[in-house]
């Protein structure tokens, strides 16, 4: 009567949990942003996906690029701090590598489409500011309505179901219990509104790790399907305390993205090229790895007390 | 193997194996305080080693050190797996679908599984108050299933509760659908037996009478015209390995098992 | 330029903060009941207060039998693991010592009318269980509609926004930065959706301890208007990793309670008969402090590394 | 005591002085990176010192140890004072009205202050499609006030922009109020002037050139026939102490002040 494990190779993992058309849902913002686990999906050619995620980032414009996704839902789509995602451009202005259709949002509708999701409730109200916005033109599912207490103008947010959500976090146990600290975004809202849920973490740690510190748990193990270790999953976005966010790469990333040719090139050198992540960190390189690392800060023991 | 059926146990031990009889392993359990509590961890050590437990409270697969003396003990914070604040626990667990099975009792409940834990009386001007729902109406009507748990008293089991705190089948067999509920109580297992709802009617009947009990004595002891399922048939005893089980390890000091 | 210390006394805190007839919202879900506030205000005899909690508790109980609460709201009035609350039953059944009003949900519509008024929404909805219930019928403010997107029927419940959050945690810094760990139930809601909010803690912290370890903050400080350090502040409920439940209490007050005779020796002696919390630890004694205390169990640090 | 100004300054060090000018002491910000965040820091070292930052990663009174190159740079999580997640920012923190107020920028502004950073040309045949709202659109409505930073150049303040990503005061003086918000864009800082609106009509106007601006300047640089203050005046410049502690002190790596 053991469950099966769900400790799981990425590349098993995105296998049995990801399916071509899937609507997937990415974790992480600007923080923790699965960058291992979607270049997996890269190299299966994951085919026909319509992705979300409040800022797609150099993940999203990647998978765009190698013809994954057909459709994306966002609320920012550009390189956070640096410009223009190039190739999301492409495929919006000129149907390069292909088409594709895209839906878009404001970070906070975003936010309440997990929510509403993450919650099992159709739809939840919001104060009306996109109601000011051309976007409302655009999206016929966000509804208005006069709130039936106070009349005031409301902005009724659909509820997003994805397929799969995919985190990064900091570690898990063996259960699958997630726990994350630094910035969550929509981590947990996403988990929680989607059908399976598969994670991966710089560290695996022993059960009593994480009960010891039961607050920090975002996601419970019950509802997660795979989890994996994978350090530097995230580069180059960062970890919080393990590493630091690459910000030269997502500059080099902008000049080297310019053309499709350059896009192919660095598909090939950074996903194609490399089998794993493995492979991807030690072609990152010992000196960049010393560069990226940070210097320890602590967060100071709490008692929880034992209650036996 | 054959069992080896316990020949001493109370009743109160008796509901305890009955109630985890009705356990699924890896389901998901909104737990209570008492017997269901006891019910789950028993299941767990038998045939549902993967079951999780979920408090009100908010805590998720919790391990107490300790028998927990309410469904916010600290017992259930130290070690446990995850802890969600109050709105995530109603919306995100409950309201989203994911437990699988609630506990309930109540002072009133009646043929259709509606349970009363309001008022006795008006609800106005009660004879007496109670302490209210809690997280009662929203298990009954958002839990997958629900097991009522209930001492077996005429009092307690009236033909219409004084108040529906929370809604069983309500007055006919499309009422929850009508309201867009889905799921309501599978079980009602009593001091004297085990009771379930016909498939068509909605209405309660007794399937099972616990060893010692009779059929009639039960009858007398419902405030309605019980029906009898075809089939009824005396409930398996309690092996002794599960009555070893709770009396040495999951309520030693005898918090909850009186004997 | 210095901003006025959010560092108050609890007798200066209450004085300033709370006024007769306002909506007070009290934290705590079995864990950390802000008893020495409450017992504070029952002191300085505020009245007319109306008074919103899903688990009234003991203290609730404790405010109406001294005559400081015209109404009630809440999802739950009993003594936890014991039974029932005998002032609030003698107040709704006999109008003794006062009659009250109340004004009772489920425990997920409270959760639910906290987190719209944090959410600053007039209200959200919410599957309709109640709609089941005969509570429904008793309050006209939960309307039901058919959802715009799947028909299916839904139950609104409108936002609530007390004056006044009243709280109590583990620790906060002089700034008024929350902590806590364990169970928030709605805390960090209540905070949010009050107009002022006072909290008591175990321990005032330095800064440094509570910005190394931002995911614990509950609520920021800037919305917190009076904190004070109460040491042994939520007895007879308990704070997690500082001292046990005192389940005893909760048994003795529910046998001491059964007359209002009981309930008055119960008030001369713990409440009125005190001057404040310390002298309530006094009076408590030696013995049952040890009882109570626990042995540590300690969360692991965690690192969120120097990003300097 | 008289004040010092510097005579060395940059436009941008002057657009970060005139943005902090905007703040007063105990306002709560929601900061974006570049020029908000600089005005914001040196507000809170001069004459705003409890300022509250907030970023939309949900950074709640951030202590950076480094200058911020994102809203998500993990500098802002290590060592804050809390970290709201991505629904509690936007519902607990904006729409509950916490914020007094937010920045903006954008592609193109227009004469009432509607900002557009989605497209330029069609929305479905875009000549370039941009990053689109994020939570700008969100800060527009819910924020108490918002102000405005943006190079001064004609192509970018039109008289219409190509899309309204974020609403400032729409097409007429009542229309945010019939739409139900409140607040709106206080301020426009640019590299040429200051821009404020006016209170009947909500066009924008000119308030303040900077020095060695001319008038006539902005009037060229801006897509419509631009309406000029009667009391028009020249922006006061900053002072020595000011552009010590942006050069010095708050961006002494020159990551976003270039000189």
């Amino acid at each position: 009567m053991e469950l099966e494990s769900k400790l799981l190779p990425t590349k098993e993992a995105v296998k049995k949990f990801v399916n071509d058309g899937d609507l997937v849902s990415f974790g992480g913002f600007t923080h923790g942003i699965p960058f291992a686990l979607g270049h997996e999906m890269i190299r299966q050619k994951k085919r026909n996906l319509r992705v979300c995620k409040e800022t797609p980032d150099l993940l999203v414009d990647q998978m765009i690029a190698a013809g994954c996704v057909k459709h994306t839902i966002f609320s920012w789509a550009g390189n956070p701090g640096v410009g223009l995602l190039h190739a999301f451009r492409r495929a919006v202005e000129k149907g390069v590598p292909q088409p594709i259709t895209h839906e878009e949002y404001t970070h906070f509708i975003m936010a309440a489409r997990y929510f509403a999701g993450a919650s099992g409730v159709p739809f939840i109200p919001i104060s009306a500011g996109v109601v000011g916005s051309d976007l409302i033109k655009h999206r016929k599912n966000l509804k208005t309505m006069n709130c039936p207490y106070t009349s005031k103008k409301l902005c009724l947010v659909p509820a997003i179901n994805p397929d799969i959500a995919v985190i990064h976090a900091q570690r898990a146990d063996k259960e699958g219990n997630i726990q994350m600290w630094g910035i969550f975004g929509s981590n947990k809202e996403i988990a929680m509104a989607s059908e399976k849920v598969i994670v991966s973490v710089e560290e695996i740690v022993d059960e009593e790790i994480v009960r010891r510190d039961p607050n920090r748990t975002i996601i419970p193990g019950f509802h997660v399907d795979a989890v994996m270790e994978e350090p530097w999953g995230a580069h180059p976005s960062y970890t919080q305390g393990y590493y630091d966010r690459d910000n030269g790469f997502y500059i080099e990333y902008d000049q080297a993205t310019r053309t499709v040719e350059g896009m192919e090139a660095f598909l090939n050198e950074w996903v194609y090229g490399v089998e794993n992540r493995r492979e991807y960190v030690k072609k990152l390189g010992a000196e960049k790895i010393l560069k990226l690392m940070v210097k320890p800060y602590y967060s100071f023991p709490v008692n929880y007390g034992y209650y036996g | 193997m054959k069992k080896k059926y316990a020949k001493d146990y109370t009743l109160q031990e008796l509901m305890v194996v009955v109630a985890a009889r009705e356990l699924r392993d890896r389901e998901i359990v909104f737990v209570g305080i008492g017997i269901p509590q006891l019910a789950t961890i028993l299941a767990q050590r038998t045939h549902a080693p993967n079951l999780v437990l979920i408090y009100e409270s908010g805590t998720i697969a919790a391990k107490p050190m300790r028998m927990p003396l309410s469904i916010g003990d600290p017992t259930l914070a130290s070690g446990t797996a995850g802890i969600y604040n109050f709105i995530e626990t109603f919306s995100y667990l409950l309201q989203r679908k994911f437990i699988d099975v609630g506990f309930l009792g109540g002072a009133q409940i009646d043929k259709y599984g509606n349970i009363n834990s309001t008022v006795i009386g008006d609800y106005e001007q009660p004879k007496v108050r109670l302490p209210g729902s809690g997280g009662g109406c929203d298990i009954a009507a958002l839990a997958k299933r629900v097991i009522i748990i209930a001492p077996h008293e005429k009092r307690r089991f009236v033909e219409k509760v004084d108040f529906v705190t929370s809604p069983g089948y309500l007055d006919h067999p499309e009422a929850r659908e009508k309201l867009g509920l889905t799921g309501g109580p599978s079980a009602v297992v009593t001091t004297m037996g085990v009771l379930r709802f016909d498939d068509a009617t909605k209405e309660m009947y007794l399937d099972l009478y616990h060893p010692g009990v009779s059929i009639e004595q039960i009858k007398e002891n419902t405030g309605w015209d019980l029906k009898i399922s075809p089939s009824v048939k005396e409930t398996e005893p309690p092996t002794e390995d599960q009555v070893t089980l709770l009396r040495e390890k999951i309520d030693p000091e005898g918090y909850y098992l009186k004997r």
